[in-house]
Formats: C-alpha cells, structure tokens, sequence
C-alpha cells in the first residue's frame, strides 16, 4: 500500500468514525476498509496521532476494541460556551467510591459494594447507571440471585482509558496477593481483597 | 526479612499521623503474621500465630505500656482460646471466640479495602476530568444493517452438493438439455407472440379476443398467442373484457413494446 | 493575532462544528470565540480549505450563515458499508444448496434448482435475491416464462473466487454442467446417450 493509498485509507476511516459519532468496533473497520485488523490499528493511531499532535478540535478515543471521535477537552469550554450546556457535574466522593470499587472488583454486586464501605450504596449506585458509568451484566448464581455490575464503555472515555488494563494499580496488590514488609519493616501491602 | 524491627513503641505516634507503616493495633500484627505464613484468615492456626505473636511482642525491649496493653491484651486473648482448644476439641466457647476474632479481622481486613479504595478515588477522580471536558456527537443520518456479508469457501459447494445427492438417492435429475426441443427449437417464441400482439393493439386499437388467434398456422402458433395473451394480462399490459362471446382486448397506448 | 493563537482558534472552531450534528450559525461562533465575523469567516474558510486539500473524511459546507461538518462524500461508499454490513454470517444448508445449483446450473431456473433439491426453493431464491448473492438475468422461453437465474459478483467474493471458472470440479458433472445420475442415484461420470 503506498503513501497516498495510506492517506485515503486514514480519510476513509476518519469518515467512518465521524459519521458514526457512537464508538465504532474495529471489526467493523476492518470490514468496511477491507483491512486486516493490524493496518486499521496502525492506521487508527496515526490518526489520533495527527490529531493531538496537531492539537486539532478533534480527538481519538480507543475503548477495549472500539473507537469514537470526541471533541478535544481543551476547546471545553468554547464549546460549552456555543451550545450554551453546562459543565457535568463532578462526581461525589460516595459516587467515587462505588465506582472505584465496581471498576476493580467487576463484575460485582451491591452487597459487596456495602460490605467494603460500611454503608447502603443503593442511591449511588442508581446515580451511576443513570450516568451510564455502570451497567447490569446478569445476576450471581446465589440465593437471592443479585445483580451484577460492571463498568461501562462511557466509563472508559470519560476517565480517559484505553482499557480497564489502564486503572491505576491498586496499591499493594501484588500477584500473589500476599503481605510484604519493607527494609524498615514497615507493611507495605496487605491480604488482596476477594473478588 | 526474618527479623524485621517492629516499631511498636512508635505506636502513639502512629496515631498522629507519621508512620503510616507501622502496626496500629494488635488485629494488624496477626493479620501480618497470617499473610506471612501465607494463611487465609479463616484458617487461624492458633498455636503458630500465638508462638509468634509472642515472640514478636519478646523483641520488644521497651514498650510504652498504654499501647503495648491493647498487644498484651490480646495475647493474653489468644492464650486462652488455645488454651480452651486444647482442653476440649468441642469447645464451643472457644469456637465462638474464635469466629469473633475472624470477625474482627475480616473486618480489620475490609477496612483496609476501603483505605485502598479511598486512596484509588484520589487517583482515579482527576481523571473524570476528561469526561467532563469533551462532547461527543449524533450519528449521521445512516441506514444500517442492510449489507450480508458472507465468508464461505468454494468447498462449501461440493458439501452441499454432496448432501443433495445424499437425500435426493431415489430422484433422478432431469438434465437441462430435455427442455432443448422446446426452448431452442419453439417455432412461436411467447416473446415474439407478445411483442406481434402489442404492436397489433398499437396500431389497430381494440379488438376481439377470438381475432388474435386469426391465421395461425399451427397447434403450436395458437398455444403461443394464447400464453402470450396470458402473460401480456398477467402483467397488465393488455386489458379483456366483455363475456365468453364477446371478449375484446385492448392496450394502453403508453404500453411498453416488449413484454419483458 | 499570531499564527499560534489562530491555530487554536481554528481548532476550537472545529471543536464547536463537531460537536453539533446541526449546522451552527456564524454568529453563535462569533459569541463562543469573541470574533468579529470576518475573522470568523476567515478561519471557515481556512478549515474547510484543510479538509479539501488534504482530503480529509469529513467537509466543511456552508448553507447561508450557518456551517456544519458532514464526512465527506468520496468515502460515501465506505461510510454506508460500515453502517450496513451486519456480520459475518454463514449461509444455512438450503441457501448453500440453492446456491450450489444455480452456480454450476446458471441461468437456471426455480423450478430446476427445485426439481433436484425435491422442495420448493422460492423461499430461499427469495433470500439469497435479497442478499445480492443471485440476480435474475431473463426468462426462460417456454409456457409460464420463468425467471433465469445466475450468481453475482458478490457470490465470488463471498467465496473467494474470482471468476466462475475457479468454482470447484463437482465430481459426477460433465463439461456441459450437467449433472448425470443413474436410477439408482449415484452419480454417473460417463455420459448417457441422449433419448
């Protein structure tokens, strides 16, 4: 594939993307371009490449396996300021909370939520699904059958993830899970939680 | 790593704030103590985390006393549980004791999820930031979920074919070329039956049924109008009507010329 | 205004357009910028020159005082074709067999194909119509006229094929394609003298 083929290619794609606004699966992409999924990946970074190295109105955001074009944060505010729209309300500390712990614990339930905080989470959690950072995925096959929640692909974006791999470690989580003592003997990590 | 110095006199300042690090209280030492014996917490050997307890609480050369009650507390807690354990295997006051002390350190254990969770919020809620500051937009006007796309290969063919003959054992095919002596060799084409009668009704405007069939040569001609005529009504190009005696046939002037 | 700040107005401006889905009037982005309208519509113009010159997927077009982005329409194709491809989808059993027929006997007709699968096709000739794997090409010239029958250039594809020619050697079909079985069902490879 040559230069200009190249070019036409990223175009083709942006146009996609553009035309979709919704985040498109790279399947799709590859699909429509008639491209195996390495090439639209290298074509796809080139592309939000140019458009925060050019620090155009537009970005490129990946989510797990998908792609969407968003407007830039640093032109927030003029384009708040055009439509008129104010900005989100920030989350609340409890809203944080039960989100950090859905993300790292997913797929969990309310019950575990509670457990970790020491207080009923049902309020925020319904604030969450309603901001569409967390969804139901099914029930846990115990009596009483709870729900089950995970973090949502709006998730993803709005914290600026590629992929929920990207969650800043949890601090003193070591692969076995085990308790660890630093030089001045101090406790660096405890027991992981369960899951 | 074998002989770690606890700072447990430094407890009291642990409270105020400045070494995070250390043990705060009695539950974190044998939690640490479990998590170094690599123990769930649910399997507590008493008799181990005891020894160790005490020999942890040995080193210490100088304690200030007020803390060091809460560790000796404890120890003294965990000298009796042992000591009823064993006396009697069955001793229910003991198990009881012991599901209590589980219980404080699982929720010793959940707290310090929470702490974690806390600290993570700190980290995690500057990102939201992101979110808050871009738009995305509607879709375009789009029609979706029309195009199949399939991905077979050639050899699918030969298995479907294959299945056919399998079924079909008894049925013989009938090979195309049967249909020859009447396809290629069809003296009166329907087409050309069809055509000849549109240009008729064209030019000589309505007229009678039975006239179309006027001059025809053979058995074969007259089959031919008459499947021509069929066609030609089934597609609307020509109109009947009127009765068994008296039918006419008529054309729209705008009819196409052929009948395909 | 320097080369620096114009840039970042060009792209706030971008931000802006791309966030509506409407076509944004020049005054509402006077307002949100603090332009004048000339400089306004001095950086459009510039905009919408970048997106044509580098033949970008998306356009800037303008209806009176109002401007809006829309993906561009030489990737119109593209576009629609990532939007409207389902999946990947395998053809069930009878379409398979439908297929087959017509790909050795083609122009076929329904009848044919039905006479040697022993049911009626019209169902799956229908289906595989709808799915522009066959398209009609005429009719046939005997009583009842029916419709010939052939496979389309999207049945290659969907084979990987590139011409009929490459469609696998069918044992039991003779060179004229046609099929020859004997009483009893078994394929017959030698040719029967004609009645």
């Amino acid at each position: 594939m040559d230069t200009m083929e190249m070019k036409d290619m990223e175009s083709a794609i942006e146009g996609i993307l553009f035309a979709s606004g919704e985040p498109v699966a790279i399947d799709r992409i590859c699909l429509a371009m008639e491209l195996d999924k390495p090439t639209a990946e290298a074509l796809l970074q080139k592309l939000g490449d140019c458009y925060a190295y050019e620090r155009r109105g537009v970005r490129l955001v990946r989510m797990e396996d998908s792609y969407q074009l968003c407007s830039a944060p640093e032109y927030g505010e003029r384009i708040r300021k055009a439509f008129e729209i104010r900005k989100m309300a920030k989350l609340s500390q409890p809203a944080l909370e039960v989100l950090t712990i859905i993300a790292y614990y997913q797929p969990t339930t309310r019950a575990y939520v509670d457990q970790i905080r020491g207080v009923d989470s049902s309020y925020t959690v319904g604030l969450l699904l309603e901001r569409h950072l967390i969804e139901e995925c099914g029930r846990l096959q115990v009596p009483g059958r709870p729900r089950l929640y995970r973090t949502t692909q709006n998730f993803l974006r709005s914290f600026h993830l590629n992929s929920l791999e990207e969650l800043p470690e949890m601090p003193g989580l070591e692969a076995d899970g085990q308790l660890r003592l630093g030089d001045d003997g101090a406790v660096l990590d405890m027991e992981e939680p369960r899951a | 790593m074998d002989n770690p110095i606890f700072k447990l006199e430094k407890v009291v300042q642990t409270r105020t704030g400045d070494t995070l690090g250390d043990f705060e209280g009695p539950l974190d030492l044998i939690l640490f103590l479990l998590g170094k014996n690599k123990i769930a917490i649910s399997d507590i050997p008493i008799s181990l985390i005891l020894e160790q307890y005490l020999a942890y609480l040995e080193q210490r050369q100088q304690m200030d006393l007020e803390v060091a009650s809460e560790f000796i507390t404890m120890a003294a807690h965990l000298m009796y549980i042992k000591t009823r354990m064993l006396l009697s295997l069955e001793d229910e006051e003991a198990q009881s004791e012991m599901d209590a002390l589980i219980a404080s350190l699982e929720e010793r254990q959940r707290g310090d999820s929470y702490l974690k969770i806390k600290t993570l919020t700190e980290r995690i809620g500057p990102m939201g930031e992101f979110g808050r500051d871009i738009v995305t937009r509607d879709p375009e006007p789009m029609e979706r979920g029309k195009i199949y796309e399939y991905d077979q290969e050639p050899g699918d063919l030969v298995v479907a074919l294959q299945e056919m003959l399998d079924r079909n054992h008894q049925t013989a095919v009938t090979p195309i070329h049967a249909f020859d002596e009447i396809v290629k060799h069809e003296p009166y084409p329907v087409e050309n039956k069809a055509k000849e009668i549109i240009r008729r009704l064209k030019e000589g405007g309505i007229t009678r049924f039975l006239l179309l069939f006027r001059g025809s040569r053979s058995r074969s001609e007259l089959v031919a109008t008459f499947m021509a005529v069929l066609e030609l009504c089934k597609a609307r190009v020509i109109r009947l009507a009127g009765g068994e005696t008296d039918c006419t046939v008529d054309c729209d002037p705008a009819a196409p010329d052929t009948l395909s």
